[in-house]
């Protein structure tokens, strides 16, 4: 008879939402004391650990780990140690807002990290109000640097360079004229694919099939895209999206017989797309900011792959080198003062694993020259030739 | 030999009474009636005999079997068959695979199937034209009818039926108590519910009286019939 | 009345709670919370409208968050328009779109209006993720600051406030219409539409009065929830979105006001309540879910205010008797005396 | 019209897919009168295991590897089966009595569930994983459209699944026993019919459905992730209920229609408005015919 007690039922209910509240009241203080505490420098770093993108986020994570670990046994910055605050953000706006709060009302340092734009885009006036600099992993939408924030800083170029490279290997090295382009509907694809549309004809390339083509990023099955690409007449093909659907895309292309030669831009990058494509993957193309220094980035990847057992993902290198640019600023301000670091970061020059890194006056990453690498043998390896741009 | 025995069974819905406190039972190859207005009770002491209800107090045996934990479908595959009141029959199924759900417990083979619907469909030729039709489309007499042929399939020990007269003519009444009689015949058991006092005291041995969840009388057919406290129950609950 | 005191009790010791939170913390995080807290309410007591009241299964209802939302972002952004002003014609799209789904569907029965009204909320989803005018996948960045007169609502202690106020007008609206002639329609609806058109209640039309009272309740409280995150994008407004709002209604109680509370309450802190487990925390929501279900299936704070309630989307069951339905399982034969359920 | 034409041919063979889930969408609606949105995940965590028993079992080349694949897909048939009948059993059979939205919101929690339980399992987790056995890329050419010999294998695989399914529904006696359950519990129950067995067999069949697909899509597209179930739980759905829910033929003939709908769709709109195309010909349906194409037996029974 208990189910119909009403006092029962508000006393099961409001024990329930007091216990809730004292949770997650003790669970978020708790981080925040331990954040709280001056004598580390606290890094936040909003991440996706859970949906679609959590893989991304965990290879960033990973490597943020490496970086802080490696320079804390080396005597920390400026005499502190680093301690990261992850929080899951998990690509969604409100879920961002939150992981933004509570690393502001931990007091954290500085920020460094998010993957997906849209989840970026919410933060940035909440870490901008809170004036703690903020050193975006791989999230490079154009979008980001518009905001007049002062605080905010770009690992990653804008993935406009991709579009140039791949337009301008398409003429001059492939003399493919007809390119179609498909984009994945995610926030850097259809940026991307934009570029590239503008790239084409400036180029004086044609877009085959008058448009660019789109498909959820969610979609597994391309054939009818497929068959708009075949039925154009396309001799090229530009892929905007990730490695993940790059690699089905590739292998239903080849089945379907389309011998357009295949471009993917950066973020079709990673061992997956290698072992998914298999034979179909052979001789595709791919661009790619140079790294100049590639003894780095192959150190990099072998301490990734003894540390976490599995290859380092696409992001992972930028993830890396946006903990190294927060420690180098915190050194050279000898200070882990927000605003100190902010005005430490504008003067950023050095080379990290993924080149040479400078910001330009509104945070953006300087002088990332591209290169187009094709996959041969199991790997990428740069092409032969590369177009002058 | 007691083919049914309920003594003291009590069965509620909830904070609602069913049945309080209900004796009887049924000799091995009687028919016997339980009779009483609506509400009295009647279809919850099917309900809980078939198993389909629980009971809260008194126990259940059937032949001799204690049957509180036994689960309702197997108490039909022991034999203890109830053909439901309203009739219930698959209306998207057909005729035919309606008596094959009949026996589909049996550990039958192909053949003996066929073998058994043949022989029903003997019994009850009315459904014999209309085997492929689905079982919707009949007649409200034919699906009773259906009813109690998909009851026999499975040449029960014991068959419940509840108010097989419901909403038919006086000639399907007729028709399907004939066919009563000729399943009783085969030394089936009957226990019949039925509100039409008449109707059953011509066909049953025994009968129980239920007023109010409770036996208010039993007795032999005929003692009961002219009986002045029969009617006095029907009036009684009905005027309640 | 006197039935309803307790409960009226519990929402208003809720509102006095909730307003005097910010005088005790000032921590932006925990008031962030509290302001998705009472924006996931608002939505609660919108779709309660929809699925509590008229007992309409509503599978897209962060269709109508978004519209108002989207309105709000496109035309405080490209078109300079204040905030305010933004509401009402947030409003209007959200009704027209209402009536354009609702007209052709609402006389289906309630799973295939489920499959539709998901349908709808995919269909606004992918609007906004392709035109250019919406942002595409990108969104709206740069949503304008609220402001109320002079009032500059920036702070998350200044949109917790607002978005109380909204709560609470939403709660008002809730209860009023519940005893209305309009409300009393759609408990009529939901307990037994055949026997409702029966009586002479246009059912197609009090239906349609209630997906419209939901898509206003919703455009409202997307309208202001786009300034307080400065930046919306599609992936806000899909089907989990609609789902997150589904299940804080089902676990606070449908049709209840309180339990609109609760529930949303629930659905936005218990996740955020186990961040510290990263990818475990939806698990353990996933659990809870499961298990708040399992143990008490009317929600935590179920409506009780009629005798012999009927829920909405029952299996239509026809007991043997007509009569009772057993609420408790009794002594013996616990598999047979479940099957009473059931036809 | 030869585009068109490649069109529909490519959309008959996502019908499959989307057909075979369905059946098992279907089934349990029709019984349980439930939208069980954790079906989709059933097909996410039977893909996940065949991708560790594939990954530890194949041996040699050529076909060995196919057979090793048969056996692998009937174990993971089996055992997506019993993992439907456990979710049954732990969370849908004790709540029996409860309200289908009640019924529905735990399904949602379950799928949660298996989401991250998979996000959470070593070896699992959230990446993208390349199935260990990919289809060879070799086939034939109709209408100037390549299909592969596998996708015609998989066609007739799901054919062959979906025929036998309907055959057992409609001539087997536990078929019967199905049909009458879903049409009314309590005189099935008179028929002596165990009605819990023939729920846990419906979720069995509908679990080995999702098994099977599951396995043809990991060969096939070569990739799985733990989030590929919603996507495809949902098309299913839409495929059950467009073809009539409750109805096995129509769930097939649901997923084939879908499969079109969308295929054409994407080639006049492009595949960004393929959802958009594939809910507005829903609602179009709907309104003209509300029980879907073959949904006559369910519609009179409500």
């Amino acid at each position: 008879m208990f189910r119909n007690s009403k006092s029962m039922r508000f006393a099961t209910s409001g024990l329930l939402v007091t216990g809730l509240v004292a949770l997650s009241i003790s669970f978020q203080a708790g981080g925040v004391a331990s954040a709280a505490s001056k004598s580390n420098f606290v890094i936040g770093v909003p991440l996706p650990m859970t949906g679609a993108e959590a893989s991304a986020g965990t290879e960033i994570f990973n490597a943020m780990k490496l970086a802080a670990s490696k320079i804390n046994s080396q005597g920390g910055v400026a005499g502190h140690k680093i301690v990261l605050n992850e929080q899951d953000s998990a690509c969604d706006a409100t879920t961002a807002v939150n992981a933004a709060n509570l690393l502001v009302s931990a007091h954290v340092n500085a920020i460094a990290g998010e993957y997906c734009s849209s989840a970026a885009l919410p933060e940035q006036p909440i870490f901008s109000r809170a004036g703690i600099p903020v050193v975006f992993a791989a999230a490079n939408s154009p979008a980001l640097l518009t905001g007049h924030f002062k605080n905010t800083f770009l690992t990653l170029a804008s993935g406009s360079g991709d579009a140039a490279e791949a337009a301008a290997f398409f003429k001059q090295d492939l003399k493919e004229t007809k390119i179609a382009i498909i984009d994945d509907q995610s926030a850097y694809g259809t940026a991307i694919a934009d570029a590239m549309s503008a790239d084409l004809r400036s180029n004086g390339l044609t877009l085959a099939g008058g448009a660019i083509q789109a498909v959820p990023a969610t979609q597994t099955d391309f054939s009818s895209v497929i068959a708009a690409v075949k039925s154009s007449g396309a001799t090229g093909i530009f892929w905007t999206g990730y490695y993940a659907q790059a690699a089905l895309l590739v292998k239903q292309l080849a089945a379907a017989g389309v011998k357009a030669t295949f471009v993917g831009s950066e973020a079709a990058i990673d061992a997956t797309f290698i072992t998914g494509a298999g034979s179909a993957g052979i001789g595709t193309y791919a661009t790619e900011f140079v790294s100049p220094s590639g003894k780095a980035i192959n150190l990099f990847n072998a301490h990734y792959r003894k540390a976490f057992k599995s290859a380092p993902g696409p992001y992972s290198s930028y993830g890396y080198d946006a903990i190294q640019i927060l420690a180098r600023a915190g050194n050279a301000a000898k200070s882990i003062q927000p605003s100190k670091i902010i005005a430490a970061l504008r003067k950023t020059n050095f080379v990290g694993v993924t080149g040479r890194i400078k910001f330009s006056p509104v945070g953006a990453r300087l002088g990332m020259p591209e290169e187009v690498l094709v996959v041969k043998n199991g790997q990428y390896v740069k092409n032969s030739v590369q177009p002058k741009l | 030999m007691r083919a049914i025995e309920l003594v003291n069974l009590s069965v509620y819905y909830g904070p609602v009474r069913g049945v309080e406190d209900v004796s009887l039972y049924v000799d091995d190859g009687e028919i016997v009636a339980l009779l009483g207005a609506n509400g009295a009770g009647k279809s919850t002491l099917l309900k809980a005999i078939s198993g389909i209800v629980g009971t809260k107090r008194g126990s259940i045996k059937y032949f001799g079997e204690n049957f509180a934990k036994t689960s309702a479908h197997q108490r039909v595959i022991r034999g203890l068959v109830h053909v439901p009141e309203g009739r219930r029959i698959f209306t998207a199924l057909t005729v035919r695979e309606n008596l094959e759900l009949g026996i589909y417990s049996a550990k039958l083979k192909h053949g003996q199937r066929t073998e058994r619907f043949d022989e029903v469909l003997e019994m009850f030729p009315i459904l014999k034209e209309h085997a492929t039709r689905l079982a919707g489309m009949l007649s409200g007499g034919e699906q009773q009818v259906l009813a109690i042929a998909r009851g026999m399939m499975s040449k029960p020990r014991v068959l419940m039926i509840d108010e097989p007269s419901l909403g038919l003519d006086p000639q399907k009444v007729d028709i399907v108590y004939d066919l009563l009689e000729a399943v009783a015949a085969t030394g089936t058991t009957v226990l019949l519910v039925e509100q039409n006092v008449n109707l059953a005291l011509e066909i049953a041995t025994r009968a129980y009286v239920l007023q109010q969840g409770s036996v208010a009388l039993s007795g032999d057919s005929s003692t009961l019939a002219s009986d002045p406290r029969l009617s006095a129950a029907y009036l009684g609950a009905e005027s309640d | 009345m006197a039935a309803k005191l307790p409960k009226g009790g519990v929402i208003l010791a809720f509102i006095a709670v909730a307003a005097l939170v910010p005088q005790f913390t000032n921590n932006q995080y925990y008031l962030s919370v509290g302001y998705q807290t009472e924006m996931l309410i608002c939505l609660a007591l919108g779709l309660n409208i929809v699925v509590g009241y008229a007992g309409l299964l509503d599978l897209g209802f962060a269709a109508f968050f978004a519209i108002g939302a989207y309105t709000t972002a496109v035309l405080s952004v490209n078109h300079h328009w204040s905030i305010i002003a933004t509401i009402v014609p947030g409003v209007l799209i959200a009704v027209v779109c209402a009536v354009i789904i609702g007209l052709p569907t609402l006389r289906l029965r309630s799973d295939y209006l489920a499959v539709v009204t998901l349908g709808f909320g995919e269909i606004i989803q992918t609007i906004a993720n392709n035109m250019s005018m919406t942002g595409g996948p990108t969104g709206i960045y740069g949503i304008p600051t609220l402001t109320i007169s002079h009032i500059v609502i920036q702070t998350p202690v200044a949109f917790y406030y607002v978005l109380l106020v909204l709560l609470l007008l939403f709660v008002l609206i809730s209860l009023r219409v519940r005893h209305s002639r309009i409300g009393r329609a759609w408990l009529c609806i939901r307990e037994d539409e055949d026997a409702a058109q029966a009586m002479g209640i246009k059912i197609h039309r009090y239906k349609l009065y209630a997906y419209m009272g939901g898509a206003v309740m919703g455009s409202l409280t997307g309208s202001l929830y786009a300034p307080a995150l400065s930046a919306i994008s599609p992936p806000s407004f899909g089907f989990s979105e609609s789902l997150l709002i589904l299940m804080a209604l089902a676990i606070g109680g449908m049709g209840s006001v309180s339990g609109a509370i609760l529930g949303g309450m629930i659905v936005v802190i218990l996740p955020e309540a186990f961040r510290q487990f990263a990818q475990t925390r939806l698990l353990v929501f996933g659990l809870v879910l499961i298990i708040v279900m399992m143990t008490r299936p009317r929600g935590l704070l179920p409506e009780n205010a009629f005798r012999g309630f009927r829920w909405p989307f029952r299996r239509r069951v026809a007991p043997l008797d007509g009569a009772v339905i057993p609420m408790v399982a009794t002594a013996s034969s616990p598999s047979a005396s479940s099957e009473e359920d059931d036809r | 019209m030869t585009l068109l034409m490649s069109e529909i041919l490519n959309g008959l063979f996502l019908g499959a897919f989307f057909g075979l889930v369905a059946v098992g969408y279907s089934l349990v609606y029709g019984i349980l009168r439930l939208i069980n949105f954790a079906h989709g995940d059933f097909f996410m965590v039977a893909a996940f295991v065949a991708y560790t028993i594939l990954g530890s079992s194949i041996v040699g080349h050529g076909h060995m590897v196919w057979f090793t694949v048969a056996w692998v897909g009937l174990l993971v048939m089996v055992a997506t089966g019993l993992l439907a009948v456990l979710a049954n059993r732990l969370v849908y059979h004790p709540m029996r009595r409860a309200a289908l939205l009640s019924l529905m919101i735990a399904a949602l929690g379950l799928s949660q569930v298996l989401e991250n339980g998979v996000l959470n399992i070593p070896g699992w987790g959230s990446a993208y994983l390349t199935f260990p056995v990919t289809s060879p890329p070799n086939g034939f050419t109709v209408l100037q459209t390549n299909f592969s010999w596998f996708q015609l294998i998989i066609v007739l695989i799901a054919g062959f699944l979906s025929l036998g399914v309907y055959l057992l529904v409609g001539r087997t006696l536990i078929g019967k026993a199905m049909r009458a359950v879903s049409e009314d519990r309590i005189a099935a129950v008179l028929m002596g019919i165990n009605v819990d067995l023939v729920i846990a067999v419906v979720f069995f069949i509908g679990g080995a459905l999702a098994g099977a697909a599951a396995v043809m899509t990991g060969v096939y597209y070569g990739q799985i992730n733990y989030l590929m179930g919603w996507t495809v739980g949902l098309e299913a759905f839409t495929a059950a209920v467009l073809g009539g829910i409750g109805n096995i033929g129509g769930a097939v003939l649901g997923g084939v229609v879908l499969g079109i709908a969308q295929s054409v769709g994407t080639g006049w709109f492009g595949a960004e408005w393929a959802i958009v195309v594939t809910f507005v010909a829903l609602v179009l349906l709907l309104w003209l015919r509300p029980t879907g194409i073959l949904g006559e037996r369910v519609a009179r029974r409500m």
